[in-house]
C-alpha cells in the first residue's frame, strides 16, 4: 500500500472519485495549470480538462456562489478557497445561501457541495495564511464542517464530503498537509461523518483535539508516559455535528478533560465541547475542564507566531493541571 | 448586426418598439403575434391585480411583509415569456410576475408572504428558484447553475432578476465576471426601477446607464424601455437565443418605475414627491398595451371587464387556498436542514416538543 | 425627563453627540432622506447635511471598507447595516481589517468607529432579518461587542461606544425598539463598556441574558414570583469583552445558571459563558448549566417563528430544571 | 481635452511617451526634468537592488515569503513620486518600491517580510499603509480615508495599488461605485502584471482593457504603459490634480509584467514558459530609461557602477539594522490588540508567559 503525505491523499481521492463521478468540478484559484498552491490537485486538470477543473478569477464569494449554482443543477462542485483568511468573503453566500436552500425550498433544491480550505497556523506563512475558522462554521446551520487529522483520515472523509446529500466545508490543516505519512489505500473507501476517532485509548484524562492538533497531543502524550498519565485522545473529525456520545463516553470513564485548538480562545469550539459536557456528563467531571488554545488576537507574524500556537509543553502543563485538581 | 451592437449601451440609445401612445416606432413591429399579445396582456392584468391582492391582505394582517411588483409588469412578463421548459430563474424578492410567468401558482406565492416555507418550493419540473433576500447575492447562482448546464451540453438557460440596488454588490461584479469569462449562458436582468428603498438611483452608481456596466466584462448590455413589453421580448429573445447557441451573457436593463411602496413596510411619501410619479404614470406599461390592442381593436372596455373578472375569480381562489394551509407542524422547521436529522437537531426537536 | 424607546434614544444620542463631535459621520443605507427603515436616525440628516449623514449605495462591505477608511483618517464613522443578515458581507472587512489594523501597525494605524446593527427576531421580518451574529463576533478579536437592554441602556452604551477608541459594533435588539418606554436623560452620560448589568438581584439562580431576552426573562422572574423562586439577572451589555467577574461573583452565590439567547445554540455565546464558569467558578456550581436557545436552524418564517424563541414558558422550564437537579 | 479623453480606454489607445527603444514619441516630452529623471532612475535601481536583496535573504532563510516588485519599478515610482506630504498611499503586497519613494526606511520594509509587525509601522508623518495581504480588499479604504478628506476639506489624495487579479473581487467593485458616487479624490493604480499568481489576465476578465472598467462606474480611465516612468509619471500627476481639484476618482491601468516569481514560495514554471517572458524583458523599465538617460548624455557604465554602489551599501546596512532587531516581547502580541489590554488578554498573557 503506498505511503502518503496528506496533500497526496486528498489528491488521490480527488482523482479517484472525478474517475468514478463525471459530475464532480473542480473549481478555484490556481487549482488548475498550478495544481493548487499546495499541490493539492495537481495533474487533475491535465487528466480531466478545464471544464472540470477550472481556474477562476480572484473571487471567493463567486466561486462558492456559482459552485452553489452548479450544485443546484446537479454538479457535484468542489471549491477550493486558497487560504483559511480568505473564506471570510464567502460567509455570506454559505450562512445565507448554501445552508438554507434545502430548508427554505423545503427540500426541493439542494446544494451538496465541498468547500475545500487549507486551515490554520504553523508554517510561518504570511498575515491572513493561519486562520481557524471552524467555530464560525459549526454555529452555521445547514453545512455540515470536517476536519482530517491524518493522510488516510484526509481520503476517507473526503469521500464522504463529496458523496454527502449537504454541503460540506472541509478543513485542512495545511500544516500537517506534508509532515506525516501513513499507509493510504488505493481505491474506495470511506469513514462516516459525524463519528469521532479514538486516536488513542486511555483511563486518565480525556484529550479533544482536531486538524494539526492531534499530533501536538500525541507528541504530549509521549512526554506524559513519563508521568505515568495516560491520555485518552478523540479527534472529533465532523465539528458539526459533532459526535456527542463519543465525547461523553469518555468524559464519564476520565472525569477530566482538556481540549486543545488553533482558534482563538473566546466562543472557539472548545467552549461548546465544555458546553456539551456540561450538559450531559456534569456529575462526572472531577475538575474544570482546560482549553489550550490560541489567544484572543489575531495569528501574530512568523517571529512571534510560536508565541499563539498550542504547543506539547502547555498541553501537558494542562494536563497535570486537571490530574492535580 | 446585432441588436446589441445597434443598441451598444454606450450609444446614449434606449430600446424602445412600443411607444407611450400605444404605436410602433417606424420600421419596427411587435415581436409576437397579436394573440400572443393579448395572452401577454392578460397575464399583466392578471399580475397587477394579484399584486393588489397582496397589499390587500397584507393591510388586513393576513400576509407579512411584501414587495410589490406595480409597474414593473412589462419587464417581467416580457422576459420571462421567453423562456422554455428547463430553463431556470433566480428571482430577487418583487418577481411575483416573473413566478407566475415559470408556472408557480399563486397559492404558493401567497404563501410564501404569508410566512409559510411551503411558499418557497416550487412545483418539480419548474426551475423557480426561492425568493432571494439579500440583495444582488443570486446572480452568482444563475451564473453557476447555467454554467453547469453548459458544462454538461444542455441548452438551456438562466435568468436572474434584480434591482438598480443589486448592482452596486461585490457579488454582482463577480458574477457578471465570471459570466464573461466562463462564456456562461445565462441573462442579468436589471429592473431599474429608480430607487433602492429611498435611495435613488443616481446615487446608486454615477454610470450613466446600468446597462454599460457590461462593458467591464466584455459582455454584451442593452438599456431597453422597461415599460414597452415588447422591448423587453425582442431584447431577452436575442440574449437567449444568444446565449443558447453558446454566445455568453448579457446583460440587460429594463428602465422602469416602482409604482408602490418599496414594501408593504415602506413609506415612500418619506423620499419621494407625488409628483415626481406623475411623468411615470403616463408610461405605465398597461396603459400603454391597452392603447395598442385598442388601436388593433382587440380591446374595449368589455374585454377588459372580463379579463379582469377572470382573474379576480382565480386569485380569490388562490387566496382561499393559501389560507386553508395550516400553521406548519414544529417537525418541518427541524426536518429539511440536513437530508437527515442530526441527533441534535433530533434532540432540539423533541425538547421543544416539550416545551409546547 | 422624556420617555423614551429604544429607537427615540439612539437619535437623541446620536443627535447631541454629533453636535459635540464634528468628526461624525453617520453613512448606510437609507439613513439619510428615510431616516432609517427603523427611524433611528430620523431628523438627522436634515440636522448636519448630507456630507455628515450619507446615503450609500447598496453595499455593505463599502460601507464598513470606507467607514474603515475614515476612522484611519480621524474621523469617527457611525455605520449603519439596515439588518442583521447583510452583517456577513462585512465579516472579512471586519475580521481582516478593522479588527486588526491598531495590532497590525502596532497602534500607529487606528480606525475607531461603530457598526450600528439592527438584530434578532421576534417582528416576524422576512428571511434574514432576525438574526443573532453575535457569538461569531465575540469570537473575532479587536472588536468590541455591545448589545443594550432597554433605551436608557442604548443611549449610554452608545455614547461610550463612539468614543471609544476601539471598533465597535453595536448590536440593536429590533425587537424591543418600541416595546419598552423609560426614562432617558437629554444630555451627557456614558455606561462603560466592558461591565455587566445587574437587572435584578436574587438569590436562586443567576439567569444570563442580552438584548430583547433580557425582557423575557423578567417576565419568566415574574411568573416564577409564585413558585418563590428568586432570579438574579445579569445583562453583560458588552459580550466582547465580557465582564467575567460579574458573572462568576453571581454564580459563586447561586450556584444555578441559565443561559438565554436567541442565536443557535451550537458554538452561541452561551457556551462560552458555560467554558468560563467551568473555569472559574466549577466548585460552586450545584448543578448543570441550561441553554435557553435558538435551534441550529434557520431563523423560521413568520408562521414557524414563535417555535424558534426562546421565551418566558421555556425559560421557567430551565429554572426550574436546575433548581431541582 | 484631457489626457482621459484623448485616451479613452474605448479608444484602445495604451499611452505611452517613452517609446522601447529610448526614443520619445513624434511631439511628447518627459514630464519632469532630466535631473528628475535621473534621480527617479536612481530610486529604481535601489528597488531592484533591494528587491533582488530580498529574495536572497528568503533562499538564504534570513526573510519570510516574500513578494518581488522585479519589473515593476516604472509603475510605482512613477506614481508614488507624484505624491506630496500629507497625501495616502494603500498599497497592496508588491509594493516595495511605492514603500520606499513614500519615505519608509527600508529596514521598516524588510522587518515586516522578516516577520516583526513593527516592519507595518512607518514612521510617524509618513501616510504609507501596512501590506493588505486580502486582494483586492483595500481599495475601500483608500476611498473611504479620501473621503473623509474631502468631508473635512482637506485637499489631499489617496492611491491604492492592486493588480491585475484584484479587480475580480466585490470589494475593488464596490469602492469604484462608491468613489464614483462621491466623486472622492482616490487613485486606483492597477499594476496589470499579467498574472494573479498562475491564473493568465486572460482568464481574470473578459474585458478587453482592465482601464474600461471605469466606465462602469462614471469615473476616468486609462491604460498606460506601465513600464514607461514618463507616461506613468503624467498620468498619475493628471489624475492626482484633477483629484485634488474636486475633480474625483481615476482608474490607471499600468501594463507591466511581473519578472519574477508571484512570491518566494511560488514556482512560476508550472505556468509560464521562459519563451513567454522573453519580449517582456525587452521592455524592461530599467532598460528603457537608460537608453533614454544615455542619449542625454547622463549615464554610462561609470554611473551604472556608482549608483548601484551606493545603493547596494545602503541595502547592506538596512539588513544589518533589521537583523539586529531582536524578536518581539511576549507582550507585543497582546499589548496593541486594543486601545487597553482587556482583562482576557492580560490573563492570556499570564498565562502564556508562565508557560515559556
Ligand atoms: C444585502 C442586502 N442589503 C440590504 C438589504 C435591505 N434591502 C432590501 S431591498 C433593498 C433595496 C433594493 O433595491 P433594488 O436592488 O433596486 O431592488 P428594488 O427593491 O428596487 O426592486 C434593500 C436595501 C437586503 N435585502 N440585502
Ligand atoms: C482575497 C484573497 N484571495 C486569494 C489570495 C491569495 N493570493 C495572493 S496574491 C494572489 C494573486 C493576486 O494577483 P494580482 O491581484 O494580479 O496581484 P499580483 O500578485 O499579480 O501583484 C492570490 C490569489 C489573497 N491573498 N487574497
Ligand atoms: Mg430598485
Ligand atoms: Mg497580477
Amino acid at each position: 500500500m503506498p505511503r502518503l503525505n496528506m496533500v497526496e491523499a486528498i489528491n488521490l481521492a480527488l482523482r479517484e472519485e472525478m474517475e468514478r463521478d463525471d459530475r464532480i468540478v473542480v473549481l478555484g484559484e490556481d487549482v488548475g495549470r498550478e495544481g493548487g498552491v499546495f499541490r493539492v490537485t495537481d495533474g487533475l486538470q491535465a487528466r480531466f480538462g478545464d471544464d472540470r477543473v477550472v481556474d477562476t478569477p480572484l473571487a471567493e464569494a463567486g466561486i462558492v456562489g456559482t459552485a452553489m449554482g452548479m450544485a443546484l443543477y446537479g454538479l457535484r462542485p468542489i471549491a477550493e478557497i486558497q487560504f483559511d483568511g480568505f473564506l471570510y468573503p464567502c460567509l455570506d453566500q454559505i450562512t445565507n445561501h448554501i445552508g438554507r436552500m434545502r430548508n427554505r425550498s423545503r427540500g426541493r433544491f439542494t446544494c451538496p457541495l465541498v468547500i475545500r480550505v487549507p486551515y490554520g497556523g504553523g508554517i510561518h506563512a504570511p498575515e491572513h495564511h493561519s486562520e481557524s475558522p471552524e467555530a464560525i462554521l459549526a454555529h452555521t446551520p445547514g453545512i455540515k464542517v470536517v476536519i482530517p487529522s491524518t493522510p488516510y483520515e484526509a481520503k476517507g472523509l473526503l469521500l464522504s464530503s463529496i458523496r454527502s446529500p449537504d454541503p460540506v466545508i472541509f478543513l485542512e490543516p495545511k500544516r500537517i498537509y506534508r509532515a506525516i505519512r501513513e499507509e493510504v489505500p488505493e481505491g474506495d473507501y470511506t469513514i462516516p461523518l459525524g463519528k469521532a476517532r479514538m486516536v488513542q485509548k486511555g483511563k486518565d484524562v480525556t484529550v479533544i483535539a482536531w486538524g494539526a492538533m492531534v499530533r501536538e497531543v500525541l507528541n504530549a502524550a509521549e512526554e506524559l508516559k513519563g508521568d505515568k498519565i495516560n491520555l485518552e485522545i478523540i479527534d472529533p473529525r465532523t465539528i458539526s455535528p459533532m459526535d456527542v456520545d463519543s465525547i461523553i463516553h469518555s468524559v464519564r470513564k476520565t472525569g477530566r478533560v482538556v481540549i486543545v485548538h488553533e482558534a482563538p480562545k473566546t466562543c472557539g469550539l472548545g467552549a461548546e465541547i465544555i458546553a456539551l459536557i456540561n450538559e450531559k456528563a456534569f456529575l462526572s467531571l472531577q475538575s474544570p475542564i482546560e482549553r489550550v488554545t490560541g489567544f484572543d488576537i489575531p495569528v501574530p507574524l512568523l517571529k512571534s507566531e510560536h508565541y499563539y500556537l498550542p504547543n506539547p509543553k502547555r498541553i501537558v502543563m494542562a494536563v497535570k493541571k486537571v490530574m492535580s485538581f | 448586426m446585432s441588436l446589441f451592437d445597434d443598441y451598444h449601451p454606450l450609444k446614449g440609445k434606449m430600446f424602445q418598439i412600443l411607444k407611450p401612445d400605444g404605436t410602433l416606432h417606424l420600421d419596427m413591429k411587435p415581436p409576437v403575434s397579436d394573440q400572443e399579445i393579448f395572452n401577454l396582456y392578460q397575464k399583466m392584468v392578471f399580475i397587477r391585480l394579484a399584486d393588489q391582492k397582496a397589499l390587500m391582505l397584507q393591510r388586513q394582517g393576513r400576509m407579512g411583509t411584501y414587495a410589490p411588483v406595480w409597474g414593473q409588469e412589462a419587464c417581467q412578463v416580457g422576459s420571462a415569456s421567453v423562456l422554455r421548459k428547463g430553463d431556470w430563474v433566480f428571482p430577487a424578492f418583487r418577481e411575483l410576475g416573473a413566478s407566475l410567468m415559470m408556472g408557480v401558482p399563486l397559492k404558493t406565492i401567497y404563501l410564501y408572504w404569508m410566512g409559510n416555507e411551503e411558499g418557497s418550493r416550487a412545483p418539480d419540473g419548474i426551475n423557480m428558484m426561492p425568493v432571494s433576500i439579500p440583495v444582488g447575492t443570486h446572480p452568482l447562482h444563475a451564473v453557476g447553475t447555467a454554467w453547469a448546464a453548459k458544462i454538461k451540453g444542455d441548452k438551456i438557460v438562466t435568468v436572474s432578476y434584480f434591482g438598480d440596488g443589486a448592482t452596486s454588490k461585490g457579488d454582482f461584479h463577480e458574477a457578471m465576471n465570471l459570466a464573461g469569462v466562463f462564456k456562461v449562458p445565462t441573462i442579468f436582468f436589471c429592473q431599474n426601477n429608480q430607487f433602492a428603498i429611498s435611495v435613488p438611483r443616481k446615487i446608486q452608481t454615477a454610470s450613466e446607464t446600468i446597462a454599460q456596466k457590461a462593458v467591464a466584462y466584455g459582455v454584451d448590455g442593452i438599456q431597453v424601455d422597461g415599460n414597452d413589453l415588447f422591448a423587453v421580448y425582442a431584447a431577452t429573445k436575442e440574449a437567449v437565443d444568444k446565449a443558447r447557441s453558446g454566445g455568453g451573457a448579457t446583460l440587460i436593463e429594463g428602465v422602469t418605475y416602482r409604482f408602490g411602496p418599496h414594501t408593504t413596510a415602506d413609506d415612500p411619501t418619506k423620499y419621494r414627491r407625488e409628483e415626481e410619479i406623475e411623468p411615470w404614470k403616463a408610461l405605465d406599461p398597461l396603459v400603454r398595451l391597452r392603447l395598442y390592442l385598442k388601436g388593433r381593436g382587440l380591446w374595449n372596455d368589455e374585454v377588459e371587464k372580463q379579463v379582469t373578472e377572470k382573474a379576480q375569480n382565480e386569485i380569490d381562489q388562490a387566496v382561499k387556498e393559501a389560507e386553508a394551509v395550516s400553521t406548519p407542524d414544529v417537525e418541518d422547521i427541524f426536518k429539511y436542514v440536513y437530508a437527515e436529522m442530526t441527533p441534535q437537531l433530533q434532540e432540539q426537536m423533541e425538547y421543544l416538543k416539550g416545551t409546547l
